[in-house]
């Protein structure tokens, strides 16, 4: 089949399907076909899918699950017209919890009170759970069992992200004896800044660890042919 | 506190920057005795108490209004701040959160420590003030990182998905494969079953009379007699023919059937119940 | 707004709406805009849009109701295949209800609850009529006039039997068990031979031996009740 044929033929199916596809589903759905392109003919036509898109309104974007078509940013403004409704918002509550599932997974319900200094509402964790955005990994060994929380791939898929690697980076923690008044805390770009990333103390390191583990299950893409997960 | 209002932290969480809050309405300064000629209804501290995500929060706040590092907490200043906030939600009888006393509890102690002495070899790592640090930097950045998350882009606000119509899909679904092996296991099993309430046994199945009853059926009409000849075939020899006639008997029997023969020795014809539909 | 714009604009709120779209409400959706495209541009953009996807996987098409982005019909062959059902598994009950008509049609359906001790429901007559397996062969006549089922051609095609007289007979089917443990009916061709022995030896058979069988075997039904007409 031509590489036009293969590109058509791709932007139905993503047009038409109501998920991400990734490389995989995409090329199950060809077997059986008599030419049926290969994996890296896929790969080349979404490339060059991505950019035909370029001077369009919508876009081919890579999330967590795989390829979906959307509409680009730049037109949200007056898609979001078609629907009376506001987008939702999100407490401070529910995002600070979030945000602490997802730079500090697996992380139990204690833990996350510990760092907030308050208690987490069983309704947070409940909405967080009905959105998929997180799932139990598993409970913790210690007294009462905790469930250990961490974030799925809905999570990523809903904030356009392709792995926890792209959320955006944890603003390091200041020794107390090191301080320097004219250090702004609250400066954004500071602390973003990756060659400060690199001192980052051992806590963000082990998100990182554990965003790496969940990158490499999530993972089917990049090297479809190896051996892992790639039941997804 | 227990488990906050979810209707009450939406109001909170639009009311957006803290350094904006209502709390500054209170002249800068917190108040430590509620003006009693000023009636605050109880629910708008309520909004104000929700604004805040717990002490750390709250002092956060108290120190950033005075545009300090988190480095260089004034204690005992933050600390006095801190108890009038908790003070004034006394005296407006606004319940406290538990966490919020234990906080106060925890600076009263920090501020009582720095106020002794501090040996001098220890200066290094016993800042009293060093775990209220580590704990509100901790607690700011996941803040910070929470504030991050919302402003990403996220779907029905900065991205729509596309939806285009189908086209005409021609869906065969498919049908299951059996296989004859698992029809005749059925068959025994259900057999096996059968006889465990039934007082007799069943070894046999005359399925050739069957069939044929069913193939007679098949052939008859409820309107029209069929020749009862007809049924029979030659080459099936005398072994179909019994068949066929027991077919027809047991058919009979099951009233499926009407045999009519006007006189002896004319000619049978055999017609499907009356009452069949068909 | 440059026509290019209002292009993309006009395609990201096609895709991501989700009904038709017309002129009147692509039109509201700029009311307000400091530069609102008139109507006439917007027709104007519908109509180039409309010629960029001429060589796509999807295309303009306008309904009664307006205006919608569709995938073209020429992909729906890959398209239909994201919902391609795997083929289910007939439930236990079916396969009993099929071979009972298959071994003792005629038969009502109120006998083959008797024979299995519990009801049979609508939904497994409606598959296997839907699969024209079985087929109603009249009524019988009692109360209620229930509907009497047989197999059809079709039934003996899917198994390759020329006739019932192929499929073997309980005893066979027991002793197959009890022969073969492991390889029980495992085999087609297994099974298919000794049912072509039995169906030899019975056409040498005397007319009485056969009526014999078949004499008792009528008795057996007639007096399902009762203990007196016991077995060969």
């Amino acid at each position: 089949m031509t590489l036009e044929k293969l590109k058509n033929i791709l932007e139905a199916i993503l047009l038409a399907a109501d998920k991400p596809m990734n490389v995989q589903h995409l090329d199950a759905i060809f077997s059986g076909d008599e030419d049926r392109p290969t994996r890296d003919e896929i790969r080349k036509a979404l490339h060059e899918l991505s950019d035909d898109y370029a001077e369009r309104g919508f876009e081919l974007s890579q999330v967590a699950s795989g390829f979906r078509i959307q509409v680009k940013q730049d037109y949200a403004q007056w898609v979001g017209r078609l629907w009376e409704e506001k987008p939702a918002r999100y407490t401070r509550a529910l995002l600070e919890t979030m945000s602490l599932i997802a730079y500090r997974q697996p992380i139990t319900r204690g833990e996350i009170e510990e760092v907030r200094g308050v208690s987490v509402s069983s309704n947070i964790i409940r909405t967080l759970q009905e959105r998929e955005w997180i799932k139990v990994l598993g409970h913790k060994d210690v007294p009462g069992k905790p469930a250990l929380y961490g974030t799925s791939r809905e999570f990523l898929d809903y904030f356009n992200l392709k792995s926890l690697d792209e959320l955006p980076t944890l603003a390091e923690i200041k020794d107390l004896d090191k301080a320097y008044p004219e250090l702004a805390l609250d400066d954004e770009e500071e602390s973003d800044a990756p060659s400060e990333q690199v001192a980052e103390m051992e806590d963000s390191a082990e998100a990182e660890a554990v965003a790496d583990e969940i990158e490499t299950e999530l993972d089917d893409d990049a090297d479809a042919g190896t051996s892992s997960a790639s039941g997804v | 506190m227990t488990e906050p209002d979810p209707q009450a932290a939406t109001v909170s969480a639009n009311a957006s920057k803290q350094d904006e809050m209502p709390f500054a309405l209170v002249q800068g300064e917190p108040l430590t005795v509620v003006p009693q000629d000023l009636y605050i209804p109880p629910d708008a501290l309520e909004v104000i108490l929700e604004a805040f995500e717990g002490p750390l929060d709250l002092l956060l706040y108290l120190i950033k209004r005075q545009n300090l590092d988190v480095l260089e907490v004034p204690i005992a200043e933050i600390t006095q701040q801190y108890m009038s906030y908790i003070d004034m939600m006394q005296t407006l009888k606004i319940e406290i959160a538990a966490e919020y006393l234990v906080m106060a509890a925890m600076l009263a102690e920090i501020k009582s420590r720095m106020l002794l002495p501090r040996p001098t070899e220890a200066e290094d790592e016993d800042d009293p003030r060093a775990e209220l640090v580590r704990r509100l930097q901790e607690y700011e950045r996941f803040k910070q990182a929470a504030q991050n998350i919302d402003e990403l882009p996220r779907i029905g606000r900065d991205l729509y998905l596309t939806d285009a119509e189908l086209p005409e899909l021609k869906q065969d679904r498919p049908v299951p494969e059996v296989d004859l092996k698992d029809l005749l296991m059925a068959f025994k099993d259900v057999m096996a079953r059968s006889e465990m309430y039934s007082h007799h046994q069943i070894q046999r199945e005359a399925l050739s009379v069957r069939e044929r009853m069913s193939k007679v059926l098949e052939k008859i009409s409820a309107h029209d007699f069929t020749d009862y000849t007809s049924l029979f075939s030659i080459e099936e020899g005398r072994r179909g023919a019994v068949v066929t006639l027991l077919a027809l008997l047991e058919l009979v029997k099951e009233q499926l059937i009407d045999l009519v023969q006007s006189e002896p020795f004319a000619s049978i014809h055999v017609k499907a119940a009356a009452s069949s539909e068909k």
